[in-house]
């Protein structure tokens, strides 16, 4: 029950949220965003955190999903969840298709690969334009149908992504502590001691990148019903390296972590748009602070900070847990 | 009383801050002044503004965030087209009335409820083009376009509106728009023959077509679309700009207009007052203008702050005068100019001149 | 019978023949050690054996199956495990984790179980920690276990290694430099260690420059030189063995032997 | 100039810890001109930690380093090279992917006016280990692990050192070149260089040195003179293999 | 045919330089940290602008581009003493990730300067196209590949033959080790920072006449520089040079020959594969780490 006494305080906090503040534009709409991202930094961190390898293409996976039910459900008129299921296997299928590949580098090298890959679907969205409505996007994206009815207002979405969300979430948190996990955490370590070992290192890293790729696409899908409207620059390079960012800035290796820096990234515009013309400068500006002062990451940063005072106290060296 | 509350979505920042950071600074710098002189029958205009940094994901929550939490009576905004049509759902389904700032047809046809837009088509923009070339005799035409939604939309509308004017497209060519050197594009267009270049696009990739073309002693009559109405393009291109032409709002030759025409004082008013405040006027800020008068003009017909019944009033603008044009709305027609709104351009000596 | 074959096995890099027609055999149950100069060729004998590296030429068999070009979490799979003479220690992970990724071919839950914490998990889970606690005890590192491995002093990190490697229930262990860092009495503790491997009933095939501990543990001692095969024999054999004297060990051999 | 009796080395009171643990817990330690001290010490016990606060690659959190009759506690680690401490650290860290020779030639980095000397002494290290005379233009990755310590040694030679930090030198080397090593100290130490040196090969360490510290657990538990501590029979039991 | 492929591989290497020279930039901030500095855009953003605001002033064009260059240089001292030495210790990801809040950082502040508008830089020699055959090129772009190629050979001899670029490389594998030898690694990296915010400059400043520049100018060129870098063999001058030209003439070949609108997807495709093919670039070596 320990190992998963974050979660439940994690799932309370979701769940009192909308109850406290119900018509908080902050709650219901940013908090979709947030949900969202939150859902993508944190399948972003099973393969970055957990295995040590490096993304710059996650957006990419989001796009996939996100088109695959746009276009299925507008153009063909196929039914949301079938176009959901449709947008999981093509982005599984292109996940495992490129992940042999490419999954072979390593640092930068994989970084300019993914980076790549991320490009090359965005141009795709942009210049196929008979079927994604090119750089001005798609709209009339119908609603997702549920029980019976359809998911419409902000609160319902909220109520969806927050599922969505603590699923992926008890996901990553189950990983972590198994057999997998730990082979994913050991490629990150040393790669070769972990092939010594037993561990199929290719096999492994492969499937992350599908799993996160798949929890990526899901997310797409999610995202392109509650906004009815999607465009590629909602997928391009820059979504990549802000996804690559909300991981890091919460802390790399920590689930939690990818949930709090996607909060603190997606509220950061929201709270600096006062800012005007120096949002752009103090959000650099903070982006950098936090790192400087907290390279661990916010929430990892601040965990071992607190720690370390207990320690301090007990004058005892501590365990740690991830 | 209360506050009239005009909310609004810019472009203020990102790649098409160049639209939407004048946009901006029109709204604001009427605001003000109307405010100072004590708002309109008693109410204070209340604007309420977020910069989606050209993203239009952003510009999904900010225009829940104006609707939601700001309760704004109307919108005048969304900078580019992808963000209008973003913003389009929300403004639907919540019932407030939306002038769009944005090129794209899209967002007026189909019409819808409570949508309208105040700048001109790319479709207009491509029609006036063709409509001088055939005056012209020219027959055959390359086209080059940027990657962006404006160049895109006008690549379609183009590709679409030309055998209407008898003419013949014989090169498609596109750039990024961040492209450093189009030359390669060029060459290809050179070795058509193709009568005359149309280059839909804005930023830097129309400058440097420009540039390119000349470098490479390409001597056909070039064609630029609305989107290089600035002055900036003519110091870009240098004496490369020589002899290209363009549509463009009359606002870009305001002093130039014969003093019978009905747009001279007002462009000249807007002109002077933003030439004074913030440098060289764009056309974009000059949309923003026309959005926020016939917001303000409605609301005044109205004599309400019901939404409905300002969507209403907008619908009914006749023969408003603005910097675009004469709008002339209708139940059929959310924008309300016609193609006389154009004036075609060509770059003389550094400056515009009149062509008709 | 022979547990490991090698036959004519060369491994070059460029130029340089790193090992060289090397031939030798590893009888099940014994400790087997390779001695050699630095830069003899043992790390890369072992590394051809691991399935580190793909040999050049040659053969090696395990068990009766040939393995070489076999990739390395496949030779794992054959009951070959390794510790490393440059550490490759997971620092990203605590002791007790470390050994229990040690574990990893005994279990065979997959990413999908482990995600959605089917039953099967929990019980693989309570198992591998026992047997990853297990080995650590074994080691004498139960202490240690709740320890961040990037926090131990060098000399621990080098038992976690052996911990991780038995707890893979291997029937055969490449050491490298197992005493390297270790002080005498350590030396000592290593020495038991081994024997206490070697009388669970697996093979050890031992690579040190502690003369001592060499000499102490092993059934047959491999000199290396060069790549090849200087000579092979008994301990007392080898050790008085005037090529391997002049090669390897040299005149006054009281700072190496404990 | 000290004088003659006053210690070149001296650390007083040394506390250092790693994040919130503390290792030295208040070492006391002195190295005079011209002397040779090993250290000995279990696993952990804060050895490799001592020679990098002093080395000032760790930052002492409390406690003073004097060098030289200079409080050298809190200048930097290029700094303290520069005074004259060289070490040779625990696992190699030699400059994988550059050349034999390169990594040679950094150890000359604050050195590299006296040319005359850099390239006498380089010409005395391939000659030592001639393998790294052989193998000077590949990159120093390649190097089999012995050979990297025999790199990690003639590197910090290269540096000209006044104080030589040993940590392990005898790592992972073939026993005739272990009696190289225990030799080239040896005659280091005659040729006036001071030196402090880890090792896990105790008794020999211990052979050579004139006085002789045993730490546990990050703080010193006797200082006595070699001769004496190879008769210690605590030390005995718990360094020297109990013979 | 043949005339028109003349061009676009005259149009390739001259694109291609560009890219180099941002290249190279990457390239030396690499070798001492690592890291993938992703400020180099703005540094050539920044070079451009500060260039083009002397040249507004009255000034002559040399004056301009140095004053542009040492600016620049000046804004890279300040980026790694303010950021990068406090996050001492920090990995190389974070200190990634400093470097994107850098370029936000400067981006805003170039924003907050300069507004969003588009400046041009005047031609360092004249407008008039030089004909190669049946191609031509503009005199900028010779100074820019002959930049390039200088700045390249001045790089490689930096790292090859002195022994501050060997300290510079010994930084970036072993920092203990680089301490312990002596070398000051601080200095290493505040002059690796100095060195490409001014290689950065250099490019920017070359490149603003024919391509202009405007606050958010960076991120592109920042991108393709970082592609030719990889593509080259990261921490390779020469590669980075390689890496540069191939991108350039895949990108004026692919828009020339097949399609305009696919011709980036078409490098990065060839990229990919070339990745595939050579894990560590076209010049790269891959690591040795031995076990
Ligand atoms: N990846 C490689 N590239 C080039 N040369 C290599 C490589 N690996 C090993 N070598 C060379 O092969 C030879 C044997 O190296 P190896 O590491 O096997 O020696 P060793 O016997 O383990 O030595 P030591 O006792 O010092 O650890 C050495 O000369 C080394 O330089
Ligand atoms: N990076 C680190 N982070 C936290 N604790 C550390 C770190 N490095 C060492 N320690 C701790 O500091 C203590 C002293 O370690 P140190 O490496 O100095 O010991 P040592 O005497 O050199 O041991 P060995 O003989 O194994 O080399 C140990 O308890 C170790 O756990
Ligand atoms: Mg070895
Ligand atoms: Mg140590």
């Amino acid at each position: 029950m320990k190992r998963l006494a974050g979660f439940y305080l994690f799932a309370v906090l979701v769940a009192l949220l909308p109850v406290a503040f119900p018509h908080n534009y902050f709650v219901t709409v940013v908090g979709v965003t947030i949900g969202i991202n939150a859902i993508l930094a944190v399948s972003l961190n099973l393969f970055m955190g957990y295995a040590g390898q490096i993304s710059l293409g996650h957006a990419a996976f989001f796009g996939v999903g996100a088109y695959a039910s746009g276009i299925l459900t507008t153009r063909y008129g196929v039914d949301p969840w079938l176009a959901m299921l449709a947008g999981l296997a093509a982005s599984g299928l292109v996940a495992a298709l490129i992940a042999r590949p490419i999954l072979r580098l390593h640092g930068h090298y994989l970084a300019m690969a993914t980076l790549g890959f991320g490009i090359i679907v965005n141009i795709v969205m942009v210049e196929a334009e008979g079927l994604t409505g090119g750089p001005d996007g798609m709209t009339g994206i119908p609603p997702l149908p549920l029980l019976g009815r359809s998911i419409d207002t902000d609160l319902e979405w909220y109520a969806v992504v927050a599922v969505v969300l603590l699923f992926t979430v008890w996901v990553s948190l189950n990983i972590f502590d198994s057999r997998a996990g730990r082979a994913l955490r050991a490629v990150h370590g040393s790669e070769i001691a972990a092939r010594t070992l037993g561990v199929d290192t290719a096999a492994a890293k492969s499937n992350v990148f599908v799993l996160s790729a798949l929890i990526a696409s899901f997310a797409g899908s999610l995202f392109a019903h509650q906004q009815s409207f999607i465009s590629p620059g909602s997928f391009g390079f820059f979504f990549s390296i802000e996804l690559v960012t909300m991981v890091v800035l919460g802390g790399l290796g920590s689930t939690f972590g990818a949930v709090f820096g996607a909060v603190v990234l997606s509220l950061l515009p929201e709270v600096l748009v006062v800012l005007e013309d120096y949002e752009v400068l103090v959000f650099g500006a903070v982006l950098m602070l936090i790192m400087i002062f907290l390279p661990q990451g916010l929430f990892v940063g601040t965990v071992r900070a607190l720690r370390g005072i207990v320690a301090r106290r007990a004058e005892a060296p501590v365990a740690g847990e991830g | 009383a209360e506050p009239i509350r005009i909310g609004s979505v810019l472009s203020v920042t990102g790649p098409a801050s160049f639209l939407g950071d004048p946009e901006l600074k029109t709204l604001q710098m009427y605001v003000d002044e109307i405010n100072a002189k004590g708002g309109i029958d008693g109410h204070k205009i209340e604007l309420i503004h977020y910069d989606d940094g050209s993203d239009a994901k952003k510009a999904v929550n900010f225009v829940k965030r104006l609707i939601q939490r700001d309760k704004v009576h109307v919108i005048v905004g969304g900078t580019t087209s992808g963000a209008s049509l973003a913003m389009i759902p929300e403004a639907e389904g919540a019932g407030v009335p939306f002038i769009s700032l944005a090129g794209s047809v899209k967002i007026v046809e189909p019409v819808k409820k409570w949508v309208f837009k105040t700048p001109h088509t790319d479709k207009m923009a491509a029609a006036k083009i063709f409509e001088d070339m055939r005056r012209r005799g020219i027959k055959k035409v390359a086209l080059i376009s940027g990657s962006g939604g404006f160049d895109k939309s006008g690549r379609a509308e183009s590709l679409a509106l030309a055998p209407e004017y008898g003419i013949e497209i014989v090169a498609d060519e596109t750039y990024n728009n961040k492209d450093t050197d189009m030359t390669a594009q060029l060459t290809r267009i050179r070795a058509t023959d193709a009568e005359a270049i149309l280059n839909f696009g804005f930023g830097t990739g129309p400058a440097i077509v420009t540039k390119n073309a000349r470098q490479l002693g390409i001597d056909l009559p070039l064609y630029q679309s609305h989107g290089v109405a600035s002055k900036k393009f003519i110091e870009l291109a240098g004496e490369a700009a020589e002899g290209v032409r363009l549509p463009a709002a009359a606002l870009l030759v305001a002093e130039k207009l014969p003093d019978n025409d009905p747009q001279k004082p007002v462009l000249l008013a807007y002109k002077r007052k933003y030439e004074a405040k913030y440098g060289p006027v764009s056309t974009f800020g000059g949309h923003a203008y026309d959005g926020l008068f016939i917001a303000l003009e409605a609301i005044d017909r109205a004599n309400s702050l019901d939404r409905a019944k300002i969507r209403d009033e907008i619908e009914r603008t006749r023969g408003f005068v603005g910097t675009g044009g004469v709008f002339n709305m209708s139940p059929e027609d959310h924008l309300g100019l016609d193609l006389s709104a154009f004036r075609m351009l060509e770059i003389r000596n550094g400056d515009w001149v009149l062509v008709e | 019978m022979a547990l490991l074959r090698v036959e004519g096995l060369e491994k070059a890099f460029g130029g340089v023949m790193a090992v060289a027609d090397l031939s030798f055999e590893v009888p099940e149950g014994s400790v087997y050690a390779v001695i050699g100069p630095n830069g003899a060729g043992k790390t890369t004998l072992f590394n051809m054996l691991s399935g580190v590296y793909t040999p050049t030429a040659g053969r090696i068999e395990f068990a009766g199956r040939r393995i070489d070009g076999l990739p390395p979490h496949r030779v794992a799979r054959l009951g070959i495990a390794r510790t490393f003479q440059n550490l490759q220690v997971f620092f990203n992970m605590t002791v007790l984790e470390n050994v229990m990724v040690g574990c990893h071919l005994r279990g065979r839950t997959g990413l999908v179980a482990a995600a959605l914490r089917l039953p099967r998990i929990l019980r693989e889970e309570r198992q591998m920690r026992a047997w990853a606690e297990e080995a650590l005890a074994f080691c004498g590192l139960e202490a240690y276990a709740g320890r961040e491995a990037a926090a131990l002093p060098y000399g621990i990190l080098k038992r976690l290694e052996i911990a991780r490697a038995l707890a893979a229930q291997p029937r055969m262990l490449l050491m490298d430099e197992p005493a390297a860092g270790l002080n005498d009495t350590e030396t000592l503790e290593m020495r038991g260690l081994i024997r206490r491997i070697c009388e669970r009933g697996v093979t050890v095939l031992l690579v040190e420059h502690n003369m001592g501990l060499v000499m102490e543990v092993s059934d047959t001692v491999l000199v290396l030189d060069y790549g090849r095969r200087l000579t092979e024999g008994s301990p007392e054999q080898v050790q008085n063995d005037p090529e391997v004297i002049a090669a390897y060990l040299g005149g006054e051999v009281e700072y190496a032997v404990s | 100039m000290p004088s003659p009796e006053a210690p070149l080395l001296e650390v007083r009171g040394l506390r250092s810890r790693y994040g919130p643990i503390e290792v030295l817990h208040g070492v006391d330690l002195e190295v005079r001109l011209g002397e040779l001290v090993a250290i000995v010490g279990a696993n952990g016990a804060g050895k490799t930690t001592l020679l990098r606060t002093i080395s000032g690659v760790q930052p002492a959190s409390e406690g003073g380093i004097r060098f030289d009759g200079q409080d050298i506690t809190r200048w930097p680690a290029h700094r303290i090279v520069g005074a004259g401490i060289c070490q040779v650290p625990e696992g190699r860290q030699v400059f994988a992917p550059l050349s034999v020779e390169d990594n040679l030639r950094l150890g000359a980095y604050r050195r590299q006016r006296d040319r005359a000397w850099v390239e006498e002494e380089l010409a005395r290290i391939y000659e030592l280990f001639p393998i790294l005379a052989e193998k000077r233009r590949e990159p120093a990755g390649t190097l089999s692990g012995g050979q990297q310590q025999m790199l990690a040694i003639g590197r910090a030679l290269l540096g000209r050192p006044r104080l030589l930090l040993l940590d392990e030198p005898s790592m992972g080397l073939a026993p005739l070149l272990v009696e190289e090593i225990f030799r080239v100290v040896k005659r280091l130490h005659e040729e006036g260089v001071t030196v402090l040196l880890v090792e896990q090969n105790a008794r020999a360490a211990l052979g050579i040195a004139d006085r002789g510290y045993v730490l546990e657990t990050g703080r010193v538990a006797m200082a006595a003179p070699a001769s004496a501590l190879l008769e210690d029979e605590g030390v005995r039991r718990a360094y020297l293999g109990g013979h | 045919m043949l005339e028109q492929l003349l061009q676009f591989v005259v149009t390739g290497i001259t694109v291609g330089s560009t890219y180099a020279l941002v290249g190279l930039g990457f390239a030396l901030i690499y070798n001492a940290s690592q890291v993938v500095n992703f400020a180099q855009g703005e540094f050539v953003m920044l070079g451009a602008m500060v260039a083009v605001s002397i040249v507004g002033a009255g000034a002559p064009l040399p004056v301009a581009v140095l004053g542009g260059v040492a600016a620049t240089t000046l804004v890279g001292i300040a980026l790694e003493k303010l950021a990068i030495e406090p996050a001492r210790g920090a990995s190389v990801i974070t200190t990634i990730i400093i470097t994107i809040g850098a370029s936000i950082l400067l981006r805003g502040v170039a924003l907050l300067i300069w507004g969003k508008d588009i400046y041009a830089l005047p031609h360092f020699s004249g407008e008039e196209p030089i004909a190669i055959g049946s191609a031509t090129v503009l005199p900028q772009s010779l100074w820019v590949m002959g930049v390039a190629a200088v700045l390249v050979l001045a790089v490689r001899l930096f790292f090859d033959r002195t022994m501050l670029g060997k300290a510079v490389l010994a930084c970036a594998c072993n920092r203990t080790a680089a301490q312990l030898v002596g070398i000051n690694v601080q200095l290493m990296l505040t002059l690796s920072y100095a060195l490409s915010a001014m290689l950065g400059a250099v490019a920017g400043v070359l490149v603003a006449p024919i391509a202009f520049t405007s606050w958010d100018a960076g991120v592109m060129l920042g991108l393709k520089g970082f592609s030719a870098a990889i593509l080259g063999g990261m921490g390779n001058p020469m590669g980075a040079v390689a890496g540069g030209l191939l991108l350039g003439l895949i990108e004026s070949l692919g828009a020339g020959l097949l399609s305009s609108g696919y011709k980036d997807a078409l490098a990065f495709l060839i990229i990919l594969i070339v990745l595939v093919v050579r894990p560590s670039g076209i010049f790269g070596r891959a690591a040795v780490e031995r076990v």
